[in-house]
């Protein structure tokens, strides 16, 4: 069921990003790729820069320095790509418009402004590809209901169709279930694999969770201090991996506690 | 209870620093200054005000006396209210509804220009600094005009009635509901701006389909409570002219008629505060705070 | 000087400056209805002149509706103040006020202004009777030449009801709704019509003027009611022996020469000003109300 | 990629519901009605509206018309502005202070009042809920008074001049800040509040020790708001007889000095601005928004 | 070290404790008591009533029956209790004003409004004493500096320095250790547990962590929709009782995960 690491056949390839915040350099030459048909997971401490990386493939931020290339087209730094879609840990719909229209508005980039001024203009084939995205996620039945009204792991849901809508060819998605119940977080993950497996999209997501990435994932990227430690696949990832990469940031808070009891005493 | 184990009571430290107290007393001393200087402008006086209050009274309950020059003079006061149906409750209720009309076009007429405005002026919609900053400057200008002003301009220019009542409103509402509006759009939720614009919509897209519907029960909340606003402005526009039922208190206080015009002070007092209830309603009713 | 003051003051009776003014001051509304722009200077300068005169310092007070001032005269608070000639009328009846004095004309008589009603040259209305069914600009409620005078010519012909008279606010813009063309006929009077035509705001030969009023008598300066008689007698002595120079810089202001030693103000009494009184009460200006 | 394993498209649900539409077009047709009446009462039409365009032209910028009599004649506008030092721009100054002046009086001798009716018209501070109505409906009449109305009442009681403006302003302001203030108490964290009622603190006590010091900056936000708003009111009221530079806009306007008034009208937005950016400046160094 | 358990001596005996908003009952005849010089701590779940019944005691809540002895004093119902103090999760000091200034305004119900109307008013006397409450807790250095410039354990112990100028004999606090880091929760739990073993006041906490509970305390109150399940010593207080108090929540909580997993499928 897994797809075999190809590096040479990579849908999004990122090579030597960086990205600095004032002093602060927060990505430091990050490389790596995700092939199509490829679940990737990437795991790092609180401030590693998992989501300025995901933010800087997807045009939100713009890299000091690297390349980022899908499907053999070169991004321009700062600029969206349209084939490359994210999902969001806030989720991110308009709570007001319904489900249907906020899956639409993932096409808005391939629409002229005659088409999408209003909701009323949006052409009855977008509709009817939004309605097939809805089904892929199995929300076909609530496209007329305001998205503010779904739960939680139904709203992702819903975030993911957008992206579908969008015909992307990678999904980024930054810690798209820790806002979500276990259940919840459950289905939003077997949707990614899915996407993965029967549509062959290369699937990018930042979890918090070592055991969720290992369940899900092919493959698993730790984050820190801005650069990669390690790649692996994810069967082979152990527990003393992943707890290396928390580490540094324990050791931290130890310190600021240890003083602070000085302090008191 | 054992306060004796406590350890020896601390010494209270000093609650200010010299520099601040110096601080404190010069702005104090500043403020008294200004003030001080600015009562004797302007003839600010407590004596005044409290010798003045049997002007007052005269003015509100009449006024019968017989004065050092021999002259005898009645006046009648604001108070009892001039109650005859025809000849003034009937006339001010139709000049209030003129009000309401001047308020109302006064408000909706400026909802094209100061959504433009709001929209050029917000940086969740335009990020092209030069026009956003053109389009806060051009604001900054308007609404610095008070509505009578305009109101002043347009009667000069176009004539009188409540027209340029209108007009003047308007302009001013422009710039005012534009700064409103503009500023609820810096606070929407960034959220989905940023989802549209990684699925590659242009900044009129995101504007259409993530920042409007997010922001339109504030704007309608903001533009009902400018209507509310502009229907005392409009009042205030008719003692200079500009129509409606500003112009005829200013026309029975004219007359001497103090109890005609204390009549349509009240029906103003009650037409304000029946559209503050109704806006407060609407407003609740549309989600907006 | 304080020898001309005693002077004065032996002129005028009895009475010197501890009557007049027992705190020093004299308080003087002007109220510059028609021209404010020439009018503030003129009545600063009257107030300078009169003040030395009475041997007392003379407040001038601006305000521009006469209500305050008649307001301010019942409580005391005015104790002279000059008045459009509607305002007088006013003045009189809710504050028991007395004429004194006004502007004297070339004549050495009180001057006087007419009202207007202007129509464009090639209009068809040639009378008052050919404004029914038109509209007509006035200029405010109050106003004596640009309200009251013209308001009783309509009923003089009968035809006020069938006149859409609307109040554009002043003088000036009334004039500019006929120049502008938003109605048929404006209220003019001679006053704004020479600052206008002065301004180049207007252009006589483009108009025509279809009516003219009786003369109106200037603006009144007018005693309060808390005067007592014989003081406002020497006030009113004061004023129209006022020195020669500074009847020569009002003037100047004024934009007339006063005849050589002639006053520039002659004293008035409440009779002079009965036609416009009667002029109130026609229009029901000033009854009470039932 | 796979569509061709996607289930067969499900058809698009209608976006409406009858009802839905029903509604939606009655509300429509009702506000147009509604302004449609408004426009004809108010002689508003977009004919009007270019024919003054060009009454606006004149005014601003003057005229050269020839008149079907074939003369000409040429009338100033409001530009090029009125720029002599000594007979416009410095008496306008001078103007511009006095309404400052009483800008700022009306706002800081209307504190005392407004804090109370603040203090009585909050939920957090009094829960007495009859007085607590009480100080609301006053609130609502004293606001729906507009500030002109009082300076006309006020005439009567201390003679005229720029005091019958600082009032009337005062108590105008009296309203609106205690409205404002009142609301910004309301939203103050209940948190401190409640630890101060538990330790047996009278009303007054929590008022004093865990509302106001929570919501000073914001009063003091909202003061500064207030000030730049009297001070554009006191042009108005200037217009209306209450001194500064409106009464001497008025006055020039009544006197054809178009470029004079439009000097000052250019002063009044100088003003106006300066006032905005400082308090802007203060506001954000208090600390509120 | 620690008290026994004397309920005679009780110095706040709760009795009978009624409360309902609307049809919902929320303390269902609550009664428990706490001696000088004893930590009782009471847990439950989210919803259980512990909260209320505090607030209750302190007059925030006007109980619907019960009645509440302070030292043999009978409290009026919603009325503040000026020996019984209360520290709250989210601290509720004022940010704004000094560490001294808050811990002084703990003696506001004792001072007349001539001596109270401004911070300025503070009697001598009253700041000496509140420096001593403050040098109880350990902060008297900080005396002068703004509330809210303190970390979460240093507020949390001012709010306990504020208690004690109250000159309280029992002490409620309400989720006092739960906005805390593990350090800072020692620290005050520590303090609590000196209270009431140095200055003998009556000391009961609403905890959410049982092991803390068993560490500080010497009684452990279990509360169930609004009334006592168990009240044993800490000692006697194994891990089963505790799991029984959340498990109904528990429960709850996966049937309606099972709903929405079913409603997906
Ligand atoms: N716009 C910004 N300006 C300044 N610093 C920023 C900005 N965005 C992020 N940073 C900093 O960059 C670092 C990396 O942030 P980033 O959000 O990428 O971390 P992360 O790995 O996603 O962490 P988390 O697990 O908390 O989401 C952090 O230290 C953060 O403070
Ligand atoms: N003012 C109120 N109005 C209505 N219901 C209330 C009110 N206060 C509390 N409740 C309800 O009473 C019940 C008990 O609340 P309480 O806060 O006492 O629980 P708790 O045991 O403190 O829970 P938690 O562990 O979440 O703090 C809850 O169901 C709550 O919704
Ligand atoms: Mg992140
Ligand atoms: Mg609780």
């Amino acid at each position: 069921m897994r797809a075999d690491h190809l590096s040479a056949a990579a849908t999004l390839r990122v090579d030597g990003l960086r990205k600095a915040f004032g002093e602060k350099t927060v990505l430091d030459g990050l490389t790596f790729d995700v092939s199509s048909g490829e679940v990737v997971s990437l795991l790092g401490a609180n401030g590693s820069g998992k989501s300025t990386s995901l933010r800087c493939v997807v045009g939100l931020e713009r890299p000091d320095a690297g390349t980022i290339v899908v499907d053999g087209v070169t991004g321009k730094p700062g600029e969206a790509m349209p084939t490359v879609a994210m999902v969001f840990q806030k989720i991110h719909l308009v709570p007001r418009r319904s489900v249907l229209d906020n899956v639409c508005a993932g096409a808005l980039g391939r629409l002229g402004l005659s088409r999408s001024w209003s909701v009323l203009a949006f052409p009855r084939e977008l509709q009817e590809e939004a309605m097939a995205c809805l089904d892929r996620v199995g929300l076909a039945d609530r496209a007329r209901e305001k998205a503010g009204r779904l739960s939680g792991g139904q709203q992702q849901r819903v975030a993911v169709a957008r992206a579908l809508c969008q015909r992307a060819k990678v999904l980024l998605a930054d810690e798209p279930v820790s806002a979500l119940d276990p259940a919840a977080s459950e289905q939003v993950m077997n949707l990614l694999r899915s996407l993965a497996d029967d549509d062959g999209l290369a699937v990018a997501a930042v979890l918090h969770q070592p055991d969720l990435a290992r369940r899900f994932s092919d493959r698993i990227l730790g984050l820190a201090g801005g650069s990669l430690v390690f790649d692996s696949p994810a069967a082979e990832v152990d527990d003393d991996t992943v707890a290396g990469l928390y580490r540094p940031a324990l050791e931290a808070l130890e310190a600021a506690e240890a003083a602070r009891t000085k302090e008191f005493a | 209870m054992s306060i004796a184990t406590r350890p020896p009571e601390q010494a209270v430290p000093p609650r200010f620093r010299p520099s601040g107290i110096a601080v404190g007393v010069a702005i104090t001393l500043g403020l008294i200054i200004v003030h001080w200087y600015a009562a004797v402008q302007t003839n600010t006086s407590p004596k005044e005000l409290i010798e003045g209050w049997r002007g007052l009274w005269n003015f509100l309950f009449g006024l019968d006396k017989t004065f050092p020059n021999g002259k005898t003079i009645h006046q009648d006061g604001a108070f009892p209210l001039d109650l005859r149906w025809s000849e003034t409750i009937r006339p001010g209720l139709e000049y209030c509804l003129l009000t309401i009309w001047i308020g109302l076009l006064g408000t909706t007429l400026s909802i094209p220009a100061a959504l433009l405005f709001a929209i050029i002026s917000s940086r969740t919609t335009n990020r092209f600094v030069p026009l956003w900053l053109a389009g806060r400057a051009v604001m900054s200008v308007l609404r610095a005009i008070p509505e009578t002003v305009y109101a002043l301009m347009f009667i000069a220019a176009v004539g009188f009635g409540a027209f340029p009542g209108v007009i003047a409103l308007a302009i001013h509402n422009v710039a005012v509901m534009g700064k409103l509006w503009s500023e609820s759009m810096d606070e929407v939720d960034q959220g989905p701006v940023e989802a549209l614009r990684v699925a590659g919509a242009s900044p009129v897209q995101t504007a259409a389909h993530a920042v409007l519907p997010a922001v339109m029960p504030s704007l309608l909340g903001l533009l009902l409570y400018r209507f509310d606003t502009n229907v005392r402005s409009s009042v205030i526009l008719g003692t200079v002219g500009a129509g409606g039922i500003g112009f005829f208190i200013k026309t029975e206080v004219d007359s001497f008629h103090f109890d005609t015009m204390m009549t349509y002070v009240c029906m103003v007092i009650v037409l304000i505060i029946v559209i503050d209830l109704f806006s407060a309603w609407l407003r609740r009713k549309v989600g907006a705070v | 000087g304080s020898e001309a003051t005693t002077q004065k003051a032996a002129a005028g009776g009895e009475v010197g400056p501890d009557q007049i003014c027992p705190d020093g001051t004299l308080t003087m509304g002007v109220e510059p209805f028609e021209d404010p722009k020439t009018l503030i200077p003129v009545y600063e300068t009257l107030g300078k002149a009169l003040g030395e005169e009475l041997g007392c310092e003379v407040e001038v007070q601006i305000s521009d509706t006469y209500v305050a001032e008649i307001l301010a005269m019942q409580n005391g608070k005015l104790d002279i103040g000059q008045f459009g000639p509607l305002g007088y009328v006013f003045a009189q009846k809710q504050a028991g006020a007395t004429p004194l004095a006004s502007f004297a004309g070339e004549d050495g008589k009180v001057s006087s202004y007419t009202g207007g009603i202007w129509v464009p040259k090639d209009s068809p209305i040639e009378s008052v009777e050919d404004l029914a069914g038109t509209t007509l600009a006035l200029s405010e409620s109050g106003s004596t030449s640009g309200d009251a005078v013209p308001r009783k010519a309509l009923i003089d012909a009968g035809i006020e009801k069938d006149v859409k008279a609307e109040y554009a606010g002043g003088h000036t813009e009334a004039l500019l709704a006929l120049v502008n063309g938003k109605v048929d006929a404006a209220e003019i009077n001679s006053q704004t019509l020479a600052s206008a035509t002065a301004e180049g705001q207007f252009d006589e030969s483009a108009f025509r003027q279809v009516w003219t009023s009786e003369p109106i008598l200037n603006d009144p300066i007018a005693a309060g009611p808390n005067m007592a008689p014989e003081v406002s007698a020497a006030v009113q002595e004061a004023l129209v022996n006022l020195p020669a120079d500074a009847v020569a810089e009002i003037g100047e202001y004024l934009d007339f020469t006063p005849p050589a030693g002639k006053p520039a103000l002659v004293a008035v009494t409440e009779e002079d000003y009965q036609p416009v009184s009667e002029l109130a009460e026609a229009l029901d200006l000033t009854t009470d109300d039932l």
